[in-house]
């Protein structure tokens, strides 16, 4: 293993790292919004970490740019997630998402 | 032991975790759940036995069909899922 | 270059297609204006035509195919130019293209049928290209010579077949449909798992190589993998067939369907689960087949011919009653088993294979012509309790006498085809000193007599002398020549079907 | 294949994760816990074929089986969680013990046996000559290049036929049983930002998979669930139609994969070569056409099942 595979290596454990951290944060904290926080923080950052670690490691340049994109698309959707699911909390638990 | 074993037998373990719920919980969400689970089962020992070690290409032929079986179990589930809703809404309609 | 086998299929499969076209612009249910109902009666002429066209095509494509095996010997056909064991194949043997011919003219009698009893309303609309698709698979079943194919047939068949029961929308055709579609899917999934073991013994899927592999197997002493495969796939088949004691989804499922949903299904797609056994049996699997599980089948068969003719004696409605006769009617046909596994190759295992090919045929037109009929009893007089049956005879003569003709054959009173089948049974079960199962089929005839006899004494009241013979052509017609060809065709041309297997053995076609 | 240690201890976290999930879901009477714990345990799946050097697979079920699967049963529990609130109390059962416990006896029993033929089978003997090697060998004769497209639409296409038959079976049965389920409220800024981003790119990476599908992992199957994805997001967001054109549109939308699928098998009879035989030079651009037809229809049907039923 050459440096570049150590370095990988460290960012993917790293991203592991928040991973487990997001979901200890998801089972123990107290309240939606603060689990909600850990989760998408701690997902997004850890996923960003090993998508680095794993950028060095592809083919070619079209294949990072896909990976980037995964990314940036999980940030999307976790955002959006996140965002509405904090919105029906705040508006209570109705079924308001029904006509 | 060897890999193909030992995924083909996680296969059926889930195989008959799906049978033994299917029989026992009434509910259809449940029940399509426990058929789907089973299915996976199966599916399961088809890649498993697909899986030829990482030297060598695996075998297409139960991929495709695994392929094959995914989407008849969704289309399953689907029209059962139909038919429960038809259920639950009563008579209403027609 | 024209591949008939291919042809079965497609026409069907294309015809499902045209009638989904044709279908557009339906009313939504619960529209009812005088101009939706109108649009309604258009689309739904429109669909009739289609679908008449595409089954027709369809039967035709069958006949041929039939007549074909019937002259020539068997057809194959390697799809895709591969060969096996890479691609596909499918064949036909003489037991393929009877069930074919049977289905062709039970398909087009429920076809006439449902053009008069589905004109009101847009309920043809779903009808057709689910009835198009249900042929298809069926077709697909029989000619079928790989076993990952038929478990796609399979799949075809429950999900068209479920759709098809619930179509009334009835609170119980819906849930008995979708119970119906539970038990076929875990089913297909018990038999997919055999289909799995199979691939991973042997690594082929064309039904002619198993065959092969399990007999090198079974001669060297080997037999537990082919034995365990026909033991999952017999049981996930036995759930569709409706065997005695896994028949319980059926009465229900088949009492509340449209009568020709009904009709096929007691016809047509319990056979091809039936048909998929005895292939498995008698073909795919034959060498690994042993006589302990065929004993089994028999006594499962035995206990189906007693309680569905019991229950059918004890039923309250009339497509109940021919619902559990169904049950007993599989029951029969399981009573070969363990005569067919005892009795070595030679010209009296082909005569009982016929006897049961001639059963389940005779069946099939009986039982589609009885639930046929009971459809236009329960049209004319608002329902099918027999205990009120009084004076149906005076308003429908010709149905009654349809009814009359389809009881015949599900006693086997001569000359039906049942008759000389359940004579050959039991010849064959005394000549191997099995004499137990005479005694099962003298009962379950003495049953049927009984519930056959309690309907029609119903029919027969005592009412003024009819004006009429035939009130309705398009329905009572279909109906009663299916009875007719199940009590004279099958009967005083049964040995067409003896000519039919000898032309195109088992075993060779696929 | 012998195995390494470390090898050994992640396919066993692997595999007992997997087996955990399934008993997660089964065992949960909560509908809408037991269908999210489903869906985890469909991409838990996914990830493990992904391991067993399945892609193509492992992308189908992660879109078709927990994907669109999950999100009918979602819908699904919904409707029922919403029913229950509603007073309509869900059923209660309590199956006696004596029959669960019966019943689990009997299933471990099957299994037991089974995993006893399933061992002699594999280890029994010699390993069996199974298909790989030939299909791989003939793949570059199949006019794709990726092997599992090769058997889905040149060696087994047939069966790949009668697959969107199956499809649209299906979506026909869910017409034939009346209305469609009522739709959703229409979406608030940040959702309808997002669909505004996701269902372009969704489009388009459905076309992607359609073309990378001959040569790499994916094809028409993962393409369609994808089409049928911007459809269930579509109606998420409020569209009731996900979509879809109007009725007669539709109707010609499901049914291209089967009809073009079958009208080339049957042209290639006519033409002399036999049934769904493609001739090895033009098999390419005749694949191509079917997986795109079928694309579309897979699409169409997988959304039109989640809109649930007839609409006006």
């Amino acid at each position: 293993m050459d440096w570049i595979d150590w370095l990988s290596a460290v960012l993917v454990a790293l991203g592991a790292l928040f991973f487990i951290a997001g979901t200890v944060g998801l089972l123990r904290l107290p309240d939606l919004f603060s689990r909600l926080h850990a989760l998408t923080k701690a997902d997004n950052l850890g996923l960003g970490l090993i998508m680095l670690g794993v950028l060095p490691q592809v083919g070619g340049p079209l294949q990072g740019l896909k990976l980037l994109m995964i990314w940036l698309l999980v940030l999307l959707a976790g955002a959006t997630g996140a965002h509405l699911i904090a919105k029906r909390a705040l508006r209570g638990d109705g079924e308001d998402m029904f006509e | 032991m060897s890999a193909p074993f030992l995924y083909g037998a996680a296969g059926i373990i889930l195989f008959a975790l799906g049978l033994w719920s299917l029989l026992v919980h009434g509910p259809l969400l449940r029940r399509l759940i426990a058929l789907n689970v089973m299915g996976g089962g199966v599916f399961h020992i088809l890649i498993a036995v697909a899986y030829r070690g990482d030297a060598q290409a695996p075998d297409p032929v139960p991929h495709a069909l695994v392929l094959t079986g995914i989407v008849v179990a969704v289309s399953a589930t689907a029209l059962a899922l139909a038919l429960g809703r038809r259920l639950d809404s009563g008579d209403g309609d027609d | 270059m024209i591949d008939w086998l291919a042809i079965t299929i497609m026409a069907p499969l294309l015809g499902a297609v045209a009638t989904v076209l044709a279908g557009s612009g339906a009313p939504l249910p619960g529209a009812e204006s005088e101009t939706d109902r109108e649009r309604a009666d258009r689309v739904s002429r429109r669909v009739h035509r289609v679908g008449l066209l595409a089954i027709l095509a369809s039967s035709a494509a069958m006949l041929v195919a039939t007549a074909l095996v019937w002259i020539d010997g068997p057809l194959r056909s390697e799809l895709g130019g591969w060969g096996v064991p890479l691609g596909i194949a499918i064949s036909a043997d003489g037991l393929s293209a009877a069930m074919l011919g049977m289905t062709a003219l039970v398909a087009l009698g429920i076809s006439l049928y449902a053009t008069g009893y589905f004109c009101r309303g847009t309920i043809s609309v779903h009808f057709w290209p689910l009835w198009l698709l249900l042929v298809t698979a069926l077709n697909g079943l029989f000619i079928a010579a790989d076993l990952f194919n038929l478990y796609v047939m399979l799949e075809l068949l429950g999900l068209a077949a479920a759709a098809l029961g619930a179509l009334t929308g009835s609170r119980e055709a819906v849930s008995a449909n979708l119970r119906y579609l539970l038990v076929g899917l875990l089913g297909s999934i018990i038999y997919l798992l055999g289909v799995a073991l199979i691939y991973t013994g042997y690594g082929e899927l064309d039904l002619g190589l198993v065959r092969a592999s399990v007999a090198a197997d079974v001669a060297a002493g080997d037999g537990m993998l082919p034995a365990s495969a026909l033991a999952l796939m017999t049981a996930g088949l036995a759930l569709k067939a409706a065997l005695f004691p896994m028949h319980f989804w059926l009465p229900p499922a088949h009492a509340n369907a449209p009568a020709p949903v009904s009709a096929a299904l007691s016809a047509l797609v319990v056979k091809a689960a039936f048909y998929l056994i005895v292939r498995l049996w008698l073909d795919g699997l034959a060498p690994a087949a042993t006589g302990a599980g065929a004993v089994l089948i028999g006594l499962l068969g035995a206990g189906a011919v007693l309680w569905g003719s019991w229950q059918a004696l004890r039923a309250a409605r009339l497509k109940l009653l021919a619902a559990y006769s169904t049950v007993a009617q599989i029951g029969y046909l399981c009573l070969f088993f363990p005569l067919l596994v005892e009795i070595p190759p030679g010209p009296l295992r082909e005569n009982l294979i016929a006897a049961l090919l001639l059963m389940a045929l005779t069946h099939g037109l009986a039982k589609a012509g009885l639930f046929l009929a009971a459809g236009l009893v329960q049209q004319s007089a608002g329902h099918d309790r027999i205990e009120e049956l009084g004076g149906t005879a005076q308003n429908l003569p010709a149905t009654t006498f349809t009814i009359a003709l389809a009881g015949t054959a599900l006693i086997g009173l001569p000359p039906s085809g049942s008759f000389v089948g359940k004579w050959v049974l039991m010849q064959g079960a005394i000549a191997e000193g099995q004499w137990w199962w005479v005694v099962v089929i003298a009962i379950g005839t003495l049953l049927a007599a009984a519930y056959v006899f309690r309907v029609l004494s119903r029919a027969f009241g005592l009412e003024p002398t009819p004006t009429r013979f035939v009130t309705e052509v398009r329905t009572e017609l279909p109906a009663f020549l299916l009875a007719l060809g199940a009590v004279a065709g099958l009967g005083l041309g049964s040995g067409l079907v003896w000519d039919l297997l000898a032309s195109a053995p088992m075993g060779q076609g696929g | 294949m012998i195995y390494d240690l470390w090898l050994l201890i992640f396919d066993l976290v692997l595999l007992g994760t997997l087996l955990a999930l399934a008993v997660a879901a089964l065992s949960s009477p909560e509908p809408r816990r037991a269908v999210m714990l489903f869906i985890a345990f469909g991409l838990w799946l996914s990830l493990v074929w992904a391991r067993l050097r399945a892609p193509d697979v492992a992308l189908a079920e992660a879109a078709i089986g927990a994907g669109l699967g999950g999100a009918l049963m979602l819908a699904a529990a919904r409707r029922q969680a919403r029913e229950a609130q509603q007073g309509q109390a869900l059923a209660v059962e309590r199956p006696s013990p004596l029959a669960v416990w019966g019943l689990a006896f009997g299933s471990l029993i099957a299994a037991a046996a089974l995993l006893w033929v399933y061992y002699s089978t594999l280890h029994g003997g010699p390993e069996p000559e199974r298909l790989a090697d030939l299909a791989l060998a003939r793949v570059p004769e199949s006019g794709v290049t990726n092997p599992v497209t090769s058997v889905l639409l040149n060696y087994r296409a047939y069966d790949t036929l009668l697959e969107l038959g199956v499809l649209m079976t299906a979506l026909l049965g869910i017409w034939s049983l009346g209305r469609a389920s009522a739709p959703f409220q229409p979406a608030g800024p940040a959702l309808t930002a997002m669909v505004a981003w996701v269902v372009p790119l969704l489009i388009l990476t459905a076309g992607y998979m359609l073309w990378i599908g001959a040569s790499a992992p994916g094809g028409a199957f993962q393409a369609g669930a994808l089409l049928g994805a911007a459809g269930v997001i579509l109606r998420l967001a409020g569209d009731p139609a996900a979509g879809l054109p109007g009725e007669t549109a539709q109707r010609w939308l499901v049914s291209l994969g089967v009809a073009v699928f079958a009208l080339v098998g049957l042209a290639l009879m006519v033409a002399g070569l036999g049934f769904l035989t493609y001739p090895p030079d033009q098999a390419k651009w005749l694949i191509l056409a079917v997986e795109s037809a079928a694309t579309v229809a897979i699409g169409a049907t997988l959304a039109a099942a989640y809109v649930g039923g007839r609409r006006a």
